[in-house]
């Protein structure tokens, strides 16, 4: 137990970052992917490996942190965000990241997804989207399709479901991205961004769950007909799409519309991805755009600083230490009348 | 106990009042200002407050009566006493919900003024209790407080309604030439605590000089009263709550334990006290953190915990349900939180301002699975200090959530607390591994069965952990059967052997005879009290007292053998009597009074006599 | 127990809503009005009175159940939303509803809120907002404003405040509504809307709590500067206010801009207030106009029409009754394989 | 017990066969079949399906392995076996994991082909075991079932994976001809199961009746066995889980009680496949919602409650500690809900698909407050059924929460249930009261102190209830100390004397002895059979089983009275048992195993045999 002076960093590699557990999801699992690209991200981040803690929820996605060579904690359903609250707050220095899948998150932990992100607590949160309950076997999710037949919708499910980007948002997000598990190169950039924002990113990534809901995603990201059928924003340029790059999204008053470049329509019509936007309207407008009606955004859809919860309550304690001193315990103890008995 | 003095002075030794009147009449602050005026005249005092659950309540209406409980004398007390022996009604409704606590024979001060129509129907009296014989019983003194304290402030530039707020100094004034009480350190506070407004300092003054005088010119009181200075243990005192010794005794063991801390909580009745008070302690470097409910409350705390900090999280009751799943998680990964529960009457929402033990058994079972934790619970509100402490020592030291059993009566109740010297603290080590060559998550000492306590930020111990069922030594997952019984059984181990790490219980009074009466929590002073008076009657009983409840002191089952009964008086329906039945197959019998309120020390006493009949022994 | 044959439907008045409880709010608590709007509505709606509930969490605002005479529950801390679902789909022909805070609904109870909205349960929901918890007496609530002194922040509050209409909003809200304790007849008249909506109407409603939090609204609300500080929306009509009726909102792009009225601005430019809008965009930028930065807006945000939950299922269960015949319990019992054993 | 016959023919009386393989191997369906064939053709059967935590482990790995374990008999059995005889091992993977259970001088069938370098690896095995004298223990059979099968199809027109999923078959084949059983049922049911597929309907037919034939040509099995029918109970039966009981029970249940049904939930294993069940049932007007969480399901059942429907809502354990702060308004309020939950190891998320009875304690005390609610466990997968329909009785007719505590090897092992006719269930009454004139929301029912359940929708009956202490008859919110005394004794008695609602417990074997074993819940089986097998030779022994555990039924200290000594079997560190020795301060000693497993006859048999040692008495 003699604590020895800690060598020059070393140079780490993404084996660094893998660890000697055997990985466990189902062959094919889109889980596979993102593991990859996150484990792959780590050493670009410059970041000492055990500066770094994964906090998962429960379910299939929430295995990652067992596969991650780093500090990692896989709690109970829906309550990661609370225990990333506490780390961060009590361990400003962590890098710290929350996984979460569609029922972890926006089902029983929607509260604490809510608050965390509101709070602005400087941390990464990947929200993998398969739009179903992958580990208890195929029940529908919050972001399931109405009239999704599953397990526990025989009849098809009649929740209306809810948009993970557009919630992030709601709850005044300063990040929000999403991309997509198949597409790697987009993925670990998404990834790498969310690393490098200060207070919480949040990252949406569609993941296909080839057991219970395979080709959820599969008619607008398949890599054939993704050009066509996805946005990939970009930072201020005017919003192009499709294979020949010959559409663009232009707002008419508040409603995006597909336009064809060209027959008057040039790019100086359509609308120029800010993800920096003071405010949130427009950030929002493309979360709701859905397929088949619009082509899919992905990317980075915005990103904006606001002081982060953990900043703010180091400033406070720093603040009443130099107005108020270093507290001493000794005269808190005998604060107020006191009296003495000999 | 009286003593007739050449004076008029008549010599007590207690004396308990209580002042009642409408939330808007400052019931509160007369009473502090009774107590700490006790107090630093050198009286024991304990005190207890009563507020409405409704934070204001129409003017003059039943449920909007508040009450503030002290009791002083010249020897050590332990309650704030049974009953009162003097009742200042400020109003028919304070009256009518006070008046049955009331010692017979007790002295009533009225404010005759306000038992006009309008307050005599608000508070349901068909007839005015002034008139007739209805308070027959008791020594009434009607004293037309509104009208006199209008009077000596005419003058004072302030509004009718400033002026009538300031009635309860007036009737404080009464109260402490009643008790001979020296006036000079309330007027002393009223200039601090008004020293924006000195026009409503100088009212106050001005009334309770006014009252004062009252009480020695009027001849409605026969004679007044003198409690001399108790004897009590030296030191430097000052009145202190168990909710704010619990506050200051956590933010203590984090300098003993040298670990930062966060307190995480959901405001909750009675226990926002807490949150409030450390929230004031930022300059000590405390965290504290207002979630969004008792769910995240504690995830914060767990996360702390994993970050190497000292996790705190508190609530009441209900707040302790919602916790249940989360507690189970830092039973498997065995991390050091600590649970406030300051208890509340239940079940469900319950009467959140009365006070109960009812979450004895929550607190030990409240979870899915064999998920033992370990338990303290203070028993007078100095010595929440004492078990704050102790409950961050347990938990860092065996590496257990650990749950600090409060309640209501000691969250709010009073008593003088001598002030400690932090070199009296004994500080202690908590450590954390460093080597990675020979480190495993879930390596136990031997001794103690405990697991280390890695930090993040330390090169070469990345480890995961979580709710899953560990391996032994690796702290990987496993779905072993026989893995599972073991690391079932050494959760189930390390937590009783912390009984090795824990005061024996000590007995009060001789370690036989005929009865025991065991207790645990805020019971304390209404047993001890009872079983002082009954020892002193001859009575072969002993009290002991527990503040370690899981595991228990290790000399228990000793402790009980040595007794023909035990009595364990409860404000439940005998949760710890089921406990100590279960595990030494001793008949208990309880005393279970679940009424919101706290124990009284002749309901103890009766029982006691009951038990202990005729079997009165001589003491040396 | 004899029962008798019902009466013709009386004519029920206010006083006929009032129940025998003492109401025990502080005095000058913005709570009574909105009690009594409550009482004076219920009559209008012709609704017999056995078969409304009032549900309630905990919190000042959750006593209201006590004072109405209905049948009504008082439940625990954030949950109403889901008694109201439970009660809603067991009991579709009752009127229910739901009576919550800023504390009860949007701090502990944020989730539940977020899906009774998202599956358009046919519950009226009202929240009552004093930005503050009153009940325990004085700690700052998830609508305080960054900043606020209270006991439990006497550094000031760091949480960044959830904006109660946007977030109901983003649930997929398909009634929502803002109005003033003090402003009675809007107030009924807004409760009266929500009341005849079908699916969950969100309701909030500014309530002043003068122990905790006196005035926290009286910058814009008071009634003298009512006028120039906030803005009545009527449907269908171009945004004006001012006491002159001088003033008026143009929306910039997706921003809105205070114009004058005059010089060559005329009612054509400014917005024109579409409730009905399928899309939420505009009527999520109004939410978020705050004040002094823009007037408040008040009243109805958005009505559409979305098939209810409870429709849904009760149409799921004649479905699969007319399709599969009423369930035959004993053919149930002996489905698959059976064999007999004599 | 083995008879040979001329034919080299064995008779047996029980077998208990193991299905292990790849979780891709279809383990569970042959499983099945097996059972559904022994059931038609008259033994009794009994069944444990051990499923993998993950939901697709890598093919081939120990964590992939999926096990289903049938026991088949010539009389009444009440366990699936506490080890196989023949285990059926389709992987290195599965005979790693499962080889240990196998009984010694068991037989092991195995796929031979299997046996490669790659799965040896992944299976962590050094040594190929089927070479050396690693299983010299055990009668092992090597079949090349992988290539048997290939060639059996290799007409099929099937893709070689294809070709490779009907392995299953194939060895079922073999051991429908090593047990004498028709294959009929299963050829139908291949036709049925792939009517869309005729092409892999067929293949299976063909595979199977190669491993049947496999079986009676070669020469690997020196004779095969005979288990001739059971002699059961009369009537027309089906193969049941108790998951499938369960929902069944709810909604005869529902009918029974003339009230509509709600059951709300939120998947968790192993509760998760009563919500898909009931999700089914829609014609019957069952209404299903799935909640965004625990603390919703149990809200929405509260809520359905007040309304006068069946509130039902399940989970497993870390979901009932989510629902605790509710279960305490639905004590306070009074209201008929049911909450199911299907135990699971613990502690926290632990082993989410391995079975113990960890959650007693936290159904008796998981709550704040004095918050008693009833509390019954089924003792088989069929007894899920009735105990539905008492779960609901005791709910509606004495307005209390009440847990169903099952587990997840009652919920998803399975046996064959005696399908009833509606007539012969009684229904039971539920009333509404409508009469404004005499209505009181708290007035109580003399004998039972029931409230009554007032409904939404009546004229006249509007009222208010709420989580605050509520006023004796009137409901209103009481902070009166008697009153709330009251009121708690009120709902504890209440529960007590529901005692007088429930039948007497029954002992099996004489009514007293030297020694009762006293059980709850899915132990039923094993204790039964000990117990039996220890009366047969000539011990002193009985055994009770409780199926309602509060309250407890009103002879139970009577029964125990009668018995030198108690054995409490439990799986879990002794939970019943802390309850009966608090309750009669009986010297209960426990049997506890706590490994995620089923509890072994054996086990309780050596337990049975240590405590009545030598003491045996000849049985008249
Ligand atoms: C308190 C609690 N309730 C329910 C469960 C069961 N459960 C585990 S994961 C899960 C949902 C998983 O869905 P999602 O978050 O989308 O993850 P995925 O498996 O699809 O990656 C549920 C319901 C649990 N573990 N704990
Ligand atoms: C589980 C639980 N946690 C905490 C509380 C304490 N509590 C009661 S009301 C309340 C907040 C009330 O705030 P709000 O909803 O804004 O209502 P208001 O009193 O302001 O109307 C809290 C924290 C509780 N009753 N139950
Ligand atoms: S069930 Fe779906 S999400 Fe889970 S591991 Fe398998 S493929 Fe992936
Ligand atoms: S505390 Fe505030 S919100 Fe509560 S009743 Fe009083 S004024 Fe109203
Ligand atoms: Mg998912
Ligand atoms: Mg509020």
């Amino acid at each position: 137990m003699t604590s020895v002076a800690p060598d020059p960093l070393p140079v780490l590699a993404r084996k660094d970052f893998v660890s000697d557990q055997e990985v466990r999801w189902c062959p094919g699992c889109g889980d596979y992917s993102i593991l990859a690209q996150t484990q792959k991200l780590m050493p670009e981040l410059g970041i000492p490996r055990e500066n770094i803690v994964f906090i998962s929820g429960i379910g299939c996605n929430s295995r990652l942190p067992y596969y991650m060579n780093t500090y990692g904690f896989h709690s109970i359903h829906g309550r990661a965000p609370t225990i990333a609250t506490g780390l961060k707050l009590a361990r400003p220095d962590l890098s710290i990241w929350v996984i979460t899948g569609d029922g972890d998150g926006l089902s029983i932990g929607g509260n604490h997804l809510l608050h965390i992100i509101r709070r602005n607590v400087d941390v990464v949160i990947v929200l993998f989207n398969n739009r179903i309950y992958g580990l208890t076997k195929g029940q529908y999710s919050p972001t399931s399709e109405q009239g999704k037949i599953t397990k526990t919708s025989p009849l098809g499910a009649i929740d209306y479901p809810i948009n993970a980007l557009s919630f992030a948002l709601g709850a005044g997000a300063t990040f929000v991205a999403r991309s997509l598990d198949i597409d790697v190169h987009h993925l670990i950039a998404t990834l790498e961004r969310a690393a490098h924002h200060k207070g919480t990113s949040f990252v949406e990534v569609y993941q296909n769950c080839n057991v219970f809901n395979d080709g959820a995603f599969i008619e607008f990201a398949d890599k054939a007909v993704r050009p066509d059928r996805t946005i990939s924003l970009e930072q201020g340029k005017p919003i192009i799409f499709g294979k020949e790059q010959n559409r663009g999204i232009r707002l008419n008053g508040t409603t995006p519309e597909i336009v064809e470049l060209g027959n008057g329509v040039d790019e100086s019509d359509l609308l120029v991805h800010d993800e920096s936007r003071p405010d949130r309207t427009v950030a929002s407008i493309l979360t709701r755009m859905e397929y088949p009606e619009y082509p899919v955004p992905m990317g980075v859809f915005r990103a904006v600083e606001r002081p982060t919860y953990n900043e703010l309550l180091e400033g406070q304690i720093e603040e009443a230490r130099s107005r108020e001193g270093e507290g001493d315990l000794e005269a808190l103890f005998a604060q107020g009348d006191t009296w003495v008995v000999d | 106990m009286t003593t007739k003095d050449e004076d008029e002075i008549q010599e007590l030794d207690r004396v308990t009042i209580r002042f009642a009147g409408d939330s808007g009449d400052g019931m509160q602050l007369a009473g502090l200002q009774f107590t700490n005026t006790s107090a630093l005249f050198g009286n024991d005092v304990s005190t207890m407050p009563d507020y409405p659950a409704e934070i204001r309540a129409p003017t003059g209406s039943l449920p909007g009566v508040s009450a503030f409980q002290v009791s002083f004398s010249s020897y050590e007390i332990y309650t704030p006493g049974d009953e009162p022996d003097v009742l200042v009604a400020m109003n028919p409704a304070a009256l009518k919900t006070n008046l049955p606590d009331l010692a017979k024979g007790g002295t009533l001060v009225v404010n005759a003024d306000e038992f006009n129509e309008t307050n005599l129907r608000k508070a349901a009296y068909e007839d005015n209790p002034l008139e007739g014989d209805q308070l027959a019983a008791y020594r009434v003194i009607k004293v037309p407080i509104t009208s006199m304290n209008a009077r000596a402030l005419k003058d004072s530039g302030l509004s009718p309604q400033q002026i009538d707020r300031s009635r309860n100094s007036f009737a404080l004034g009464i109260m402490f030439w009643l008790y001979e009480r020296p006036m000079e350190p309330t007027l002393h506070w009223f200039e601090e605590k008004f020293a924006k407004n000195p026009a409503v300092a100088k009212a106050n003054a001005t009334t309770l000089k006014a009252g004062y005088n009252f009480g020695e010119t009027a001849e409605l009181f026969p004679d007044h009263y003198r409690v001399r200075k108790a004897n009590l243990p030296p030191g430097r005192y000052r009145n202190i709550t168990g909710n704010q010794a619990t506050a200051l005794g956590f933010l203590t063991a984090s300098r003993l334990a040298k670990r930062p801390l966060l307190y995480a909580s959901y405001p909750i009745t009675p226990a926002s006290d807490i949150l409030e008070e450390l929230a004031k302690f930022k300059r000590f470097g405390v965290k504290t953190f207002q979630a969004e409910d008792e769910l995240a409350a504690i995830g914060a705390a767990i996360g702390a915990a994993f970050g190497g900090a000292l996790g705190l999280t508190g609530t009441s009751g209900p707040g302790l349900a919602l916790k249940s799943e989360a507690i189970g998680l830092a039973v498997m990964t065995e991390l050091p939180i600590v649970i406030i529960d300051v208890q509340r009457a239940g079940p469900s929402t319950g009467m959140p301002t009365k006070n109960e033990q009812g979450d004895l058994l929550q607190a030990m079972f409240g979870r899915n699975g064999e998920s033992p934790v370990a338990i303290v619970a203070p028993a007078t509100p100095g010595d929440c200090f004492n078990m704050a402490i102790e409950a961050i020592r347990i938990a860092t030291r065996h590496m257990v959530p650990t749950i600090f059993l409060s309640d209501g009566y000691l969250g709010s109740g009073s008593e003088p607390w001598i002030i400690p010297s932090l070199d009296d603290l004994e500080s202690f080590e908590v450590t954390s591994p460093t080597d990675a060559e020979t480190f495993e998550p879930y390596a136990r000492d031997k001794e103690t069965l405990v697991r280390p306590w890695a930090v993040p930020g330390t090169p070469g111990l990345e480890h995961r952990i979580g709710g899953l069922e560990k391996s032994d030594t690796t702290g990987l997952i496993s779905y072993d059967p026989e893995n599972h019984m073991r690391m079932v059984a050494y959760r189930q181990q390390k937590v009783e052997r912390i009984a090795d790490d824990i005061p024996e219980l000590t007995v009060l009074g001789k370690p036989e005879g005929a009865l025991l009466v065991l207790g645990w929590g805020s019971t304390y002073g209404a047993i001890i009290s009872a079983v002082q008076r009954a020892q002193s009657s001859g009575l072969s009983v002993s009290a002991a007292h527990l503040r370690y409840l899981n595991p228990f002191p290790r000399n228990l089952g000793d402790v009980l053998a040595r007794f023909d009964k035990v009595l364990i008086p409860e404000l439940n329906l005998g949760q710890l009597r089921m406990l100590i039945r279960a595990r030494f197959l001793v008949d208990a019998i309880g005393l279970n009074r679940v009424t919101g309120r706290p124990l009284k020390i002749r309901e103890v006493e009766e029982q006691i006599y009951k038990l202990v009949q005729q079997k009165a022994v001589s003491v040396a």
